[in-house]
């Protein structure tokens, strides 16, 4: 029991403090792709740091929820993450919501961020929440799909138990599961604000989706609304992780060489999944805002076949 | 002759059987029309016109009691019991009714003291030849007693001198006569169909008799007949189409008679034509009139509800419903079976009592308008707040909405045919929706909205229409189990 | 009295009373002219009493007799008689529109006659041959009154197109014997053919039942919009 | 006992309905009437929580039937939700009422509304459903009429009753079928006799246009948009949250009690046109700048979520599966309960801004949390229920449907293998949509600056409303916090008309949701809040403890371009647009024009958008225009002269003469 809660405990942490390391892995390797030095991994902490000692300033058109958003986001999200099991499965909670759930978390979280974003009454906070709910009314069918297509593979919603499955010798290789990865792939881009459908660098109006949300936070709030941006992309990373390329994860209850070794297996899937979000990041070209919907209509193609696929191989 | 041979029957009756109800609804409007005739001014006419029809009423009540035996020339059964009884009652409250109106009329000239004479006086024998016309146990005697009631109504329709209203009354006249030379005609095939099992006798028409033998006589000319009479007293109904003369009556008489004639006149042609079906349906080898019936209903109510839509004078706009109603119940008996001849006869008392409560209240309203179109009505249930509320109470009743009679009859029908013919439902509720549509769109701007047109002040008469209302009510809540026993028989009676 | 007449005979006298009648229907379809129209109806109502009396007296049904007085008296001279006057008085003109040509409705008139031939002789076997031959003729008469009603754009032609009609249905009534009520349903007849009568002066009906002021009609007709 | 009680309230609101009318002009009768009606409707929902199944006939109604009445789970349930919506509804009236221009016009028919619902639920033979079902709408109609003088009252008004007169004559054929031909009016007896199958899908037909039209389905839908916003608040509160609800109950009545035995493929129709109404239901509310209007629409998403429910559940019922169909139907029922709660609150948030604002086009509103927190809270709240975002009853009922169809698979007919994952995904883009349209609403309304004077005049509403709407909010949140309970509650309802249930949720661990047994996926709603909270707190005392917490109140960045006055806020058509521009091709008929000047000229572009309610312009248009035409067409027989009426006569005789003949 103490050493369950031990797990779940760690997990949480674990997520919450590599979070920006990813961000930041990441950021230097597309650096390096374009011939750039750039920032050390660690800048993001750096980040977080700074925005943290300077104060907030605060619109005065700005109500309660403007102030409590930031706090709701971060939670959300954080909650989210640690739903998912990264190096051990079976966490003490894990039952307490199973894939559709953490997707809805993340719903929430958006909804919070998109609602603060019109709070202050401007327009670039009305562009970004608009373009955010429009990207995410497609992204979320999309996604449901694809957790259809899982299902149907595992019998089951539950994470830890998905993980399972996939381990499982009778389940050979499967097409379906490939049109599902790239379909999460998809979605777990659009969804973290990625090129090409939004750049996290950009504060080209014209462009930016995310980041015109975030326009007027400042200082504690921005540090929490980056942290949890940082938190969405390894939730979505490991995520992926443990339903496509579950090896390694470390079974419940086992010992501390075990548990070390699930997590060395998840740093080096981190690794990457970073990596290879900063190949793509480099080579394609940030589309225009209402082409996303396309994109987008891939992954939900994506679900739809990998459902039908499954249904005739299941009738072979 | 023929009155007189009534009245000696009538009095002969009085001699043996002491005061005998039946006689007593025949002669208490004769006498009164005499008195009528000769009784000057406004204020005593009136009343004794409302005395009158209390008495013929409250004679026809004790008829529900004690049920003399079917004479030579008068009976009275459980299916004319219900109708006379319906017959005297709408007749009481519409005379209650004109009493008010007429005063208006008079007051703004409309009518002049000798005008009002005739017209109480052509009241009373309307009422005669109406009760007349129920309680006949001859045919024949049945098809005169319809045809006085036609001459009657006829003149009091055109009893506003008006162009119009001339030539509604002479349409009405002409059609009304042609279609009663029919209904003859086939009376008589129905005779020479009876002569050979009955004989060359007096009896030889008394309906009694010839219900009683009816399975003997020859069924293809009875089929012949039948559609004689249909043709008749269809006429009579207001069946499309051979309904022509049935609006522009509505809309151009004074309105009490608006009222008698939806009200009564229709159900008396329907009565009649009833007793001939009876007799179909008691020759197992007549052809059924069923078809003949469904067709002509369906036809009427359809046609009625489409006209509806174009309508702009509110009491036409009635009268079409009223050949609409007229469609249904024509369309029930014909589909025939216990549940829909009971919907049918339902649909008869309820439609009578709704329609001539919406008469009176259209009456108010066109004389606190001073129009009858309804462009120039608006917002009645702010500026005549009762008008306005029984209005819509009565569009509701008469659209069949709940709590009010005519829903069960028309729940009984619908679901009854559709069993057996989904297609003529569906053309059913498809024509109820139609018609309703029209009400709908025309009648919620009279009655709600801003208002519109003159506002006078008008001393309505709302009892009758709230006592017409009261019944339509308890009929659709709770029937009275003599009355559902005389239906159920009837019903059967009807095949 | 009466009554000894041999059966044949009678059923002849009647045969041809009736067939006669029928004749004169069709010779008021062919009138042009306003005057001979209302001498053929004065005929018509003529030989219509002459078979009423002929019922009458074969059946010795002595109130018959009133029927065919009240024809004769009523039909064939008082109401041909008011005719000519409105007919002089309104000033209507001599001559008689028809909506459909003169043999057209010649034609229909005979098909008629076929028809009713046709309804009716097949569904009387059971009754006997002088009432079956009278119901019959009787039920061409009326439908060729009512075709005088529908094509004639006249009201004095339509009045004659209606006693017509309604002699054809005396004619029937009288030709079922022993039929009860007849000389109050002729009586009530009457007072309805007098009723049109008295209307057509009263309002000035001139050319046709549907007129009686057409401008003022207009007004009140005025649903179109 | 129940239903002496129940129909005793029911008389009891009645004679209120009837002592109304005279009293209405005081000024205390609003109160009155609505504080009474709000107790009588407790006393009916504590009745039917408590009661047990029971049942009654009184000698009324139809004569040799009489009027029977009878309480299953099922009809408890149902009872429960009406009465409760009711008592929320009266609670928020008594506030509410005192800015009722004419209560004369509201006030008699309130409590009759109200009473004609739960007569629906009681009543247990065709007379009797039928006449408390046109009582309903007869009641509401009146109530959409109140305010009678404006003009799109009286199209509503219109269309509205013509609709329900509609439903209620599908239903009475439905009711035909179902009563064979001697009549067997009785619940009773039809479910006795057996049909054909031919009839029963015929019924089921007649019971999908019947209560789908009432419930707002898709495309019977086109009364609703109208009638719902333009009653009084409270009521349409009542209309959306609870009068679907009965359509609803009506549905579930005949389909699934009375008809017997199901086949499969009914299953699709009802599935498609659950998807259909959710889909293009949210859309047009994500379309809409009239707040009720909006809410109307996002009601017929739900219906149509709850009809996806219903839908699964005869699928799996067809197949013999009542484990699965348990879940659909709970699914169902928990969704139709939970709607009522939110869409009752997002109404009173309506009537709230309606009444302190005066301004129902949120195009003009904004700001209104800083003068309206408490209304803003418990909006929020539901907004977010609606919008099925965890812990809150919204997502805790989507998350059962989502788990029926993953059920799916283990159908054995293809079809609904197939339609069951594709309805999966209308399911989750309405979700999605629903979000999108709740932040709009909510965002543009409630947040922001204010966009017209009117709202400087706002002030926050009296407390019965916020009573109101406080207590619902709660519930919303227990419901979402403790879904066990509610699913318990509704498994008797379930177990009687599937004959299955859901394993007992009140035992599980830390009040946790389990659906089956065999596959161990479970929600809990409870430690999911818990951990938020957690998380929330420990990010606060983080960030305090780490960071400094000075706050500088300062004007707008806006990017650069401060002082920026309202005008260059966001506009709700403008947050539309995107969703528009993808699926308005398809949903609309949607394209917009764009209207430059000149160069050198100074005037403003001009941008036009076209929508297109293909419901109005491929169904009800061409309806109304074929009937006006027909109408044109007879419309000629009442100016022919009497000989033609006369060769009407002659033909119709010699017609029927030649018929004759040719017959014999």
């Amino acid at each position: 029991m103490i050493q369950a809660l031990a797990e779940q405990g760690t997990q949480m942490m674990v997520v919450l403090v590599l979070a920006p390391l990813l961000t930041g892995y990441v950021r230097c390797v597309k650096a390096r792709l374009q011939r750039r030095r750039g920032p050390s991994v660690l800048q993001p902490y750096r980040d977080l740091q700074r925005l943290l000692n300077k104060e907030v300033v605060l619109p005065e058109t700005s109500s309660w929820l403007f102030r409590a958003a930031p706090y709701g986001v971060f939670s959300a999200t954080w909650v989210a993450a640690a739903l998912v099991p990264t190096f051990a499965t079976n966490l003490l909670f894990s039952w307490s919501g199973d894939l559709i759930a953490i997707i809805a978390l993340l719903g929430t979280g958006r909804f919070i961020q998109a609602l603060a974003a019109l709070d202050v009454g401007t327009s670039f906070g009305g562009i970004g929440s608009s373009r955010e709910v429009m990207i995410a009314s497609l992204a979320e069918p999309a996604l449901i799909m694809l957790v259809f297509t899982i299902a149907l593979i595992a019998g089951t919603t539950q994470l830890s138990d998905i993980a399972a499955a996939v381990l499982s010798p009778t389940l050979g290789l499967r097409v379906s599961l490939a049109l599902a990865l790239i379909g999460f792939v998809i979605v777990a881009i659009a969804e973290n604000a990625r090129i090409p459908v939004d750049n996290p660098a950009t504060h080209l109006e014209l462009t930016m989706v995310h980041e015109a949300m975030v326009l007027e936070y400042s200082g504690r709030y921005l540090a929490m609304i980056d942290l949890a941006a940082a938190l969405k992309l390894l939730m979505y990373a490991s995520l992926i992780a443990c339903v496509f390329c579950p090896w390694g994860l470390a079974p419940p209850g086992s010992t501390l060489a075990r548990t070390g070794l699930g997590m060395a297996a998840w740093a080096g899937k981190m690794a990457v999944a970073g990596t290879a979000l900063a190949l793509f990041e480099t080579i394609v070209a940030k589309m225009r805002v209402f082409r996303v919907p396309d994109f987008l209509g891939i992954a939900l193609m994506l679900g739809l076949l990998g459902t039908l696929l499954l249904f005739v191989s299941r009738s072979l | 002759m023929t009155g007189f041979g009534i009245t000696g029957a009538a009095i002969a009756s009085l001699a043996t059987g002491g005061l005998d109800p039946v006689a007593a609804v025949l002669l208490v409007p004769l006498g009164a029309s005499v008195l009528l005739a000769v009784l000057p001014g406004y204020l005593w006419p009136s009343r004794l016109n409302v005395l009158a029809c209390l008495v013929a009423l409250l004679c026809a009540l004790l008829l529900l009691w004690h049920r003399p035996p079917a004479g030579d020339y008068l009976m009275i059964d459980d299916l004319n019991v219900v109708f006379i009884v319906l017959n005297t009652f709408v007749g009481f409250t519409t005379a209650a009714f004109s009493a008010s109106y007429i005063g208006h009329e008079l007051q703004t000239g409309r009518l002049t003291l000798g005008l009002l004479r005739f017209y109480h006086a052509m009241y009373q024998i309307m009422m005669f030849g109406m009760n007349l016309a129920l309680v006949a146990n001859n045919i024949g005697l049945m098809w005169v007693a319809v045809e006085l009631s036609t001459l009657t109504t006829v003149v009091m329709v055109g009893i506003y001198r008006t162009p119009a209203a001339i030539e509604a009354a002479w349409k009405y006249f002409i059609l009304g006569s042609v279609g009663i030379a029919l209904a003859l005609f086939g009376t008589i095939l129905v005779y020479l169909a009876a002569r050979p099992v009955v004989g060359e006798s007096a009896g030889s028409m008394v309906w009694t008799v010839l219900i009683s033998r009816a399975a003997g006589f020859d069924p293809e000319l009875l089929n012949v007949a039948f559609v004689f009479l249909l043709l008749g007293y269809g006429t009579k109904v207001g069946l499309a189409p051979l309904h022509a003369w049935l609006p522009d009556a509505h809309a151009e008489g004074p309105t009490p008679i608006s009222a008698v004639l939806s009200g009564l006149l229709l159900n008396v042609a329907l009565y009649a034509l009833l007793r001939f079906k009876m007799l179909l349906a008691a020759n197992p080898a007549a052809l059924a009139p069923g078809p003949l019936m469904i067709t002509l209903g369906l036809l009427s109510l359809i046609f009625a509800a489409l006209m509806l839509y174009r309508r702009h004078d509110i009491k036409r706009l009635f009268a079409y419903s009223s050949i609409e109603h007229m469609g249904i119940i024509v369309f029930a008996f014909g589909m025939a079976g216990p549940l829909g001849n009971f919907a049918g006869l339902l649909q008869m008392t309820m439609h009578s009592l709704t329609k001539s409560a919406i008469f009176f209240t259209v009456g108010h309203i066109t004389q606190a308008k001073g129009t009858q179109e309804m462009s120039d009505m608006g917002g009645l249930t702010e500026t005549h707040p009762v008008l306005g509320w029984t209005l819509a109470a009565g569009i509701a009743a008469i659209a069949g909405l709940p709590p009010f009679g005519v829903f069960t009859s028309e729940f009984l029908l619908l679901s009854s045919t559709f069993d057996r013919q989904p297609l003529l439902a569906a053309a059913v509720v498809a024509g109820l929706l139609i018609a309703f549509g029209a009400l709908l769109m025309l009648l919620t701007p009279v009655a709600f909205g801003a208002p519109r047109g003159r506002n006078a002040h008008v001393h309505a008469s709302t009892l009758p229409i709230f006592a017409h209302l009261a019944l339509v009510l308890t009929g659709g809540i709770f029937l009275p189990p003599a009355l559902v026993a005389w239906f159920q028989h009837v019903a059967v009676l009807l095949g | 009295m009466g009554a000894a007449v041999p059966h044949d005979f009678a059923f002849d006298i009647a045969h041809m009373l009736a067939g006669a009648l029928v004749l004169l229907s069709l010779m008021m379809l062919y009138q042009d002219r306003l005057y001979a129209l209302i001498n053929v109806l004065a005929l018509h109502a003529l030989v219509l009493a002459l078979s009423v009396a002929w019922q009458a007296w074969v059946h010795d049904a002595p109130h018959l007799y009133i029927t065919a007085g009240i024809a004769l008296g009523f039909k064939a001279v008082i109401i041909p008689m008011a005719l000519r006057r409105m007919v002089f008085r309104l000033r209507v003109h001599r001559e008689i529109e028809t909506v459909v040509g003169t043999g057209l409705t010649m034609l229909a008139a005979i098909a008629l006659i076929a028809l009713s031939l046709q309804v009716m002789l097949p569904v009387t076997e059971g009754v006997d041959p002088v009432s079956r031959e009278d119901i019959a003729l009787a039920l061409s008469v009326v439908l060729i009154g009512l075709l005088m009603m529908v094509t004639r754009q006249n009201a004095v032609s339509q009045v004659a197109g209606f006693m017509s009609l309604e002699n054809g249905i005396v004619l029937a009534a009288t030709g079922a014997q022993g039929m009860p009520l007849v000389v109050e349903i002729s009586v009530a007849f009457s007072v309805l053919i007098a009723f049109i009568v008295i209307g057509i002066f009263l309002f000035r009906i001139r050319e046709r039942f549907d007129t009686v002021d057409v401008e003022a009609l207009d007004a009140f007709r005025g649903e179109r919009g | 006992m129940t239903v002496p009680v129940v129909l005793g309230c029911c008389a009891g609101l009645l004679l209120l309905a009837v002592a109304a009318g005279p009293v209405a002009r005081s000024r205390h009768a609003s109160p009155l009437i609505y504080g009474s009606t709000g107790a009588i409707c407790l006393l009916v929902c504590i009745a039917a929580l408590t009661g047990g199944d029971d049942a009654l006939v009184l000698p009324v109604g139809l004569p040799w039937l009489g009027a029977h009445f009878r309480l299953d789970r099922l009809g408890a349930v149902f009872l429960a939700l009406i009465d409760l919506g009711g008592t929320g509804a009266s609670l928020y009236a008594i506030g509410y009422g005192r800015h009722e221009p004419a209560p004369r016009r509201v006030l008699p028919f309130f409590p009759a509304f109200i009473a004609g619902m739960n007569l629906v639920v009681v009543a247990d033979d065709a007379y009797t459903f039928l006449f408390a079902w046109e009582l309903m709408s007869l009641a509401s109609w009146a109530l959409v009429m109140a305010d009678h003088r404006s003009a799109d009252s009286q199209r509503a008004g219109i269309v509205y009753l013509l609709m329900a007169t509609f439903s209620a004559l599908t239903l009475l054929l439905a009711f035909g079928l179902l009563a064979a031909p001697q009549g067997g009016y009785a619940f009773a007896d039809m479910r006795a006799g057996a049909l054909p199958p031919g009839r029963a899908a015929l019924v089921l037909t007649l019971a999908l246009i019947g209560a789908g039209s009432k419930a707002g389905l898709m495309p019977l839908h086109a009364w609703l948009p109208l009638a719902h916003p333009a009653a009084p608040s409270h009521v349409s509160a009542l209309m959306s949250g609870v009068m679907t609800k009965v359509a609803i109950y009506a549905f579930i009545r005949i389909v699934f009690d009375l008809l017997g035995p199901t086949t499969w493929w009914w299953a699709v129709p009802v599935l498609t046109a659950g998807g259909t109404a959710a889909t293009l239901g949210v859309l047009h509310a994500l379309m809409e700048r009239d707040l009720k209007r909006l809410l109307a629409y996002s009601t017929i998403e739900n219906v149509g979520i709850v009809f996806i429910g219903l839908g699964l559940a005869l699928a799996f019922r067809a197949n013999a599966m009542p484990a699965a169909a348990a879940l659909a139907l709970t699914a169902a029922l928990f969704h139709a309960f939970n709607h009522m709660l939110f869409k009752s609150v997002l109404f009173f948030g309506a009537g709230s801004v309606l009444v302190a604002t005066g301004e129902r086009n949120i195009e003009r509103l904004g700001g209104l949390t800083r003068v309206m927190p408490v209304s803003a809270a418990c909006v929020l709240i539901a907004c977010m229920a609606i919008s099925a975002l965890p812990p809150l009853n919204g997502f805790a009922s989507e998350w059962l449907t989502f788990q029926t169809i993953l059920v799916s698979p283990a159908l054995p007919q293809w079809g609904l293998r197939l339609l069951v994952p594709a309805v999966g995904t209308l399911l989750a883009l309405a979700a999605a949509l629903a979000a999108a349209c709740f932040v709009r609403a909510y965002g543009i309304a409630w947040l922001g600056r204010p966009r017209s004077a009117c709202v400087e005049r706002a002030r926050e509403t009296d407390r019965f409303s916020l009573a109101a709407m406080a207590g619902f909010a709660a519930l919303c949140v227990l419901a979402g916090l403790f879904p066990g309970l509610v699913i318990d509650a509704l498994s008797p309802a379930v177990q009687l008309l599937v004959g299955g249930r859901l394993p007992s949720e009140s035992g599980l661990p830390w009040l946790s949701i389990e659906p089956s047994a065999d596959r161990n996926t479970s929600y809990n709603a409870l430690m999911v809040f818990v951990f938020i909270v957690g998380a929330a707190t420990t990010g606060w005392v983080a960030v305090h403890r780490l960071g400094t917490s000075a706050v500088r109140r300062a004007q707008l960045w806006d990017c650069g371009y401060p002082g920026l006055g309202p005008a260059s806020e966001y506009s709700a058509a403008g947050y539309a647009q995107p969703i528009r521009r993808v699926f308005g091709p398809l949903a609309f008929r949607s394209s917009e024009t764009v209207m430059m000047p000149p160069p050198g000229d100074l005037s403003p572009a001009r941008i036009r958008k076209h929508l297109h309610d293909q419901a109005w312009e491929l169904l009800y248009l061409p309806l109304c225009d074929a009937v006006l035409a027909l109408a044109e067409l007879f419309n000629r027989f009442q100016f022919l002269t009497i000989r033609r009426y006369l060769s009407f006569v002659f033909l119709a005789l010699v017609g029927l003469l030649l018929a004759l003949t040719l017959w014999q």
